[in-house]
């Protein structure tokens, strides 16, 4: 069986190919769109907008007490400051991870994230296994990432299901007292702002 | 388990496509895996649940895209190759490369036949008197088991009537687990079309399940 | 719907596997697929939830086999054809076949660009005052509607509390069948575990949805 | 590519995938028979009861008895499994069976939305629709929409049953005889007694159709 979904995704991969590019010549060929356009949201998507935007923010949140209570009670406005903002960047809420609650989200239904602080999502996040099993077994999915809460933790899923987009703030880890936001921001992983995972260790720090 | 075996109410599947003069088997082949099944299944101690249950872990994007005979086929080897009654080599090879303990009841013979062509009973002695009389309101339990059962999803948390009392019989969800058959209670439960579908539900429909005592409970 | 991209709570689709230095798209067509999705929007050939809309109604099992960008490029298709940007001919040979439509003007790169940084927001004026309040407990309905719509599954029915006031946003039930925006209140309603799966539930979660008005009845 | 061609490309993959599924089944069958697992000669005398013993003339001849024996018929609605066990020429059943009857104001359909099940003993195997996900999915929540996929039209304001196999149960549908059989033998009426018509999804045959 593994051998057979293996060819199956192989000749997707050329099927869609062709098909994606036959869908962007008729475009292009009637007038619908310029060349260009196609290669600004690449470009934008692949090289502009990605976690490091989040972590900015979250790091921001670590040492500056009020962005990080506007950030609570104001997400967007507080990120747009930041330069970050636009699509699915409009309503963006910001929860915060504590000893006693640990936030993670998903959408069940399609794959709603938060784009304009995370970039675009993982597979994970879009795939089967994650979309069912997060509102379920969220203990059960943190496994799956090496992650493990103490029991009494109280988890809290967000599923996505409007245009509110969710951006988790992780806890700031001990041993950074003192730390530049530039240097903290290199702590937060993408993860940790989607609630699958934890920041780095200070030691770990590049 | 919430599988997509659990298809009741889903959107999206099309039409129902009626086959005219449709052949008991469409394939040589699809016999012989119903007779394997049967066979195994009941010389080998792999009960009607856990047969079951084998099909319904297959993976969904399998479960969806093989016809019925190959769902049948690839649990059975499955379940075959999870219990060491062969190896995944052996199907390889297509011949047997190892020594293997006799089924649970030795080799499955000609006199075999007449036992798994005419239906067992699954109807046990009762031990409790049932908890529901007929005409009582009860309400299926929100259950949600990784594990074999038969609650269709569609039908928890609904509020229904008992209609019929049906015996006591082996309870599929420990059954299927080797757990035992642990017997109980079996009724009829009517249920309208609105307590299931709200407001979008066929007025002038009526669905009934039959649900075991550890599904329901007083409302 | 009750379609197959409706996935909360549902078993057997195996572990989540993240992925090393997962790149942002895995093939060079996954960005043109991503890319054609945007600038159609941009283009207002038709809005995000009859996208949505159309994604979910494809059959189950083509909707589990494709890849994530592959249902993009399905849906994209089959859009294009539903709204007369191109014919099945087209679709076929890769080329605008004459004669044809031109379309009124291209979308440009500046626009793009603009698009990636303005948000498009879908909160609207209210017309009347919202009809809950935060701490309210809520049901929500117990609908399967065969639209569009945002309420999953497995949280129909149940109980929750009103955690906060989202606005007044677009009503995507209304909006996918291209009716209109149909603006309704939007609240983020929260779960208990329990509430939700029963006793399979994890005690310690919740699951908090964002629900318009429409979706839920007072208690 | 069009949905057309998709399905196209569909249908060649289901093909191969057959062939490959049958090679596998017989190198399982080998493996099962070398193991001294099972003798083919049982295998046979299996797939021959399913194919030419146990199908729905089963079910037709205790339709089409309780239309003509009103005693039957009651003891049939009370107790299925034992009012057809006093029938000699009807295989067999266990103690499952419950027959549930058609009327003017009731009609009755039987699903199994979890798997497949059916009496087998009545009907024989069931058809690749019953088994198939579009049956499943929809004849719990749109009775109507289904019995239209088999042009069947009932008036608005029958009430439709609909019997969910979730357990060991299994179900008979007792369709209306139709008028004009007036007199007509239980061989006769057997003839018009149709295999959908005792799963609920369709009537039985207008009489001008038996032959």
């Amino acid at each position: 069986m593994e051998h057979d979904r293996h060819d199956d995704h192989a000749s997707e991969l050329s099927d869609m190919q062709l098909r994606t590019r036959a869908l962007e010549t008729i475009l292009l060929e009637k007038g619908y769109i310029e060349p260009a356009a196609i290669d600004v949201l690449i470009e934008t998507y692949e090289k502009k907008i990605g976690p490091r935007n989040g972590a900015q923010v979250v790091a921001k949140a670590w040492v500056d007490s009020k962005f990080r209570q506007w950030l609570f009670e104001d997400g967007t406005a507080a990120i747009a400051t930041l330069g970050f903002g636009g699509r699915s960047g409009n309503h963006l809420v910001a929860l915060e991870n504590t000893p006693a609650v640990h936030n993670m989200t998903v959408c069940t239904l399609c794959s709603c994230y938060p784009w304009a602080v995370l970039g675009l999502p993982p597979l994970w996040y879009k795939s089967a296994p994650y979309r069912s099993r997060a509102v379920a077994d969220p203990r059960g999915v943190l496994k799956d990432f090496g992650v493990d809460l103490p029991k009494d933790t109280e988890i809290r899923v967000w599923d996505s299901t409007a245009e509110l987009r969710y951006l988790v703030v992780p806890m700031r880890p001990a041993g950074t007292e003192g730390w530049s936001e530039e240097k903290l921001a290199d702590l937060v992983t993408r993860d940790s702002m989607i609630g699958t995972g934890f920041p780095k260790n200070p030691g770990d720090a590049s | 388990m919430n599988g997509v075996h659990d298809m009741g109410g889903i959107d999206g599947f099309g039409k129902v496509e009626a086959e005219p003069n449709e052949p008991t088997f469409h394939e040589t082949w699809e016999g012989r895996v119903i007779a394997m099944v049967r066979a195994i299944g009941t010389n080998g101690g792999i009960n009607l649940d856990m047969q079951r249950f084998s099909r319904e872990i297959l993976p969904p994007q399998v479960y969806l895209t093989s016809s019925y005979y190959q769902k049948w086929f690839l649990a059975l080897e499955q379940s075959m190759i999870a219990r060491g009654m062969i190896g995944a080599d052996e199907v390889e090879a297509g011949h047997s490369l190892h020594e293997n303990p006799p089924l649970k009841r030795g080799t499955f013979t000609m006199k075999d036949v007449e036992r798994v062509t005419t239906r067992g009973s699954f109807r046990r002695e009762p031990r409790l008197a049932p908890a529901f009389a007929v005409g009582k309101r009860v309400r299926t339990k929100n259950i949600n088991p990784v594990t074999h059962t038969r609650l269709p999803r569609y039908a928890r948390g609904r509020s229904g009537t008992i209609e019929r009392i049906n015996g006591c019989h082996v309870f599929p969800d420990t059954n299927a687990r080797e757990q035992g058959e642990n017997p109980q209670w079996l009724y009829t439960v009517v249920f309208s079309g609105h307590d299931l579908w709200g407001d979008d539900a066929d007025p002038t429909l009526q669905v009934s399940i039959e649900a075991f005592e550890p599904y329901l409970e007083p409302v | 719907m009750n379609g197959a991209a409706d996935m909360g709570g549902m078993h057997g689709f195996g572990p989540v596997v993240p992925e090393k230095n997962e790149p942002v798209f895995h093939a060079d067509w996954e960005g043109h697929s991503f890319a054609l999705n945007m600038v159609t929007g941009v283009a207002n050939l038709w809005n995000i939830d009859a996208f949505r809309f159309k994604r979910e109604s494809l059959p189950p099992p083509e909707y589990l086999n494709l890849s994530y960008y592959g249902l993009w490029t399905r849906t994209l298709e089959l859009m294009m054809l539903e709204y007369g940007v191109a014919t099945p001919e087209e679709l076929k040979t890769g080329h605008a076949i004459a004669p044809f439509k031109k379309a009124e003007r291209a979308i440009t790169a500046a626009e793009c660009d603009n698009m990636v940084r303005c948000a498009r927001p879908f909160s609207r004026e209210a017309t009347e005052p919202a009809k809950f309040k935060a701490g309210d407990k809520v049901r929500a309905k117990n609908m399967h509607p065969r639209h569009h719509t945002r309420l999953p599954r497995y949280a129909r029915g149940h109980v929750g509390e009103v955690v906060r006031i989202v606005g007044c946003h677009v009503f995507p039930d209304s909006h996918a069948s291209n009716r209109d925006e149909d603006p309704h209140w939007l609240y983020t309603v929260r779960f208990d575990g329990r509430d939700l799966w029963g006793p399979d539930g994890d005690p310690t979660s919740t699951v908090s949805v964002d629900a318009w008005e429409p979706y839920l009845e007072k208690l | 590519m069009s949905g057309h061609d998709h399905d196209h490309h569909h249908d060649d993959h289901d093909h191969s995938e057959l062939t490959e599924t049958e090679l596998r089944v017989r190198a399982l069958e080998t493996v099962l028979t070398e193991k001294g697992y099972v003798v083919p000669a049982a295998l046979d005398a299996i797939v021959e009861a399913y194919e030419t013993r146990i199908g729905p003339r089963n079910g037709a001849a205790v339709v089409a008895k309780a239309w003509t024996d009103p005693a039957f018929k009651k003891a049939l609605l009370e107790d299925a499994s034992k009012a057809v066990a006093t029938l000699g020429h009807v295989s067999r059943v266990g103690d499952h069976l419950i027959a549930v009857e058609n009327t003017p104001k009731t009609h009755n359909m039987v699903v199994c939305t979890l798997c497949s099940c059916y009496p087998w003993e009545m009907l024989g195997l069931p058809p690749v629709w019953y088994k198939a996900a579009p049956y499943r999915s929809r004849a719990v929540k749109d009775p109507r929409g289904v019995l239209a996929d088999f042009g069947v039209t009932l008036p608005k304001d029958t009430d439709i049953r609909v019997w969910d196999s979730t357990a060991e149960t299994r179900f008979l549908v007792l369709p209306m005889r139709p008028a004009g059989t007036e007199g007509w033998s239980e061989e006769q009426l057997a003839e018009i007694v149709t295999r959908d018509s005792m799963i609920g999804t369709g009537l039985p045959k207008a009489p001008g159709g038996a032959k």
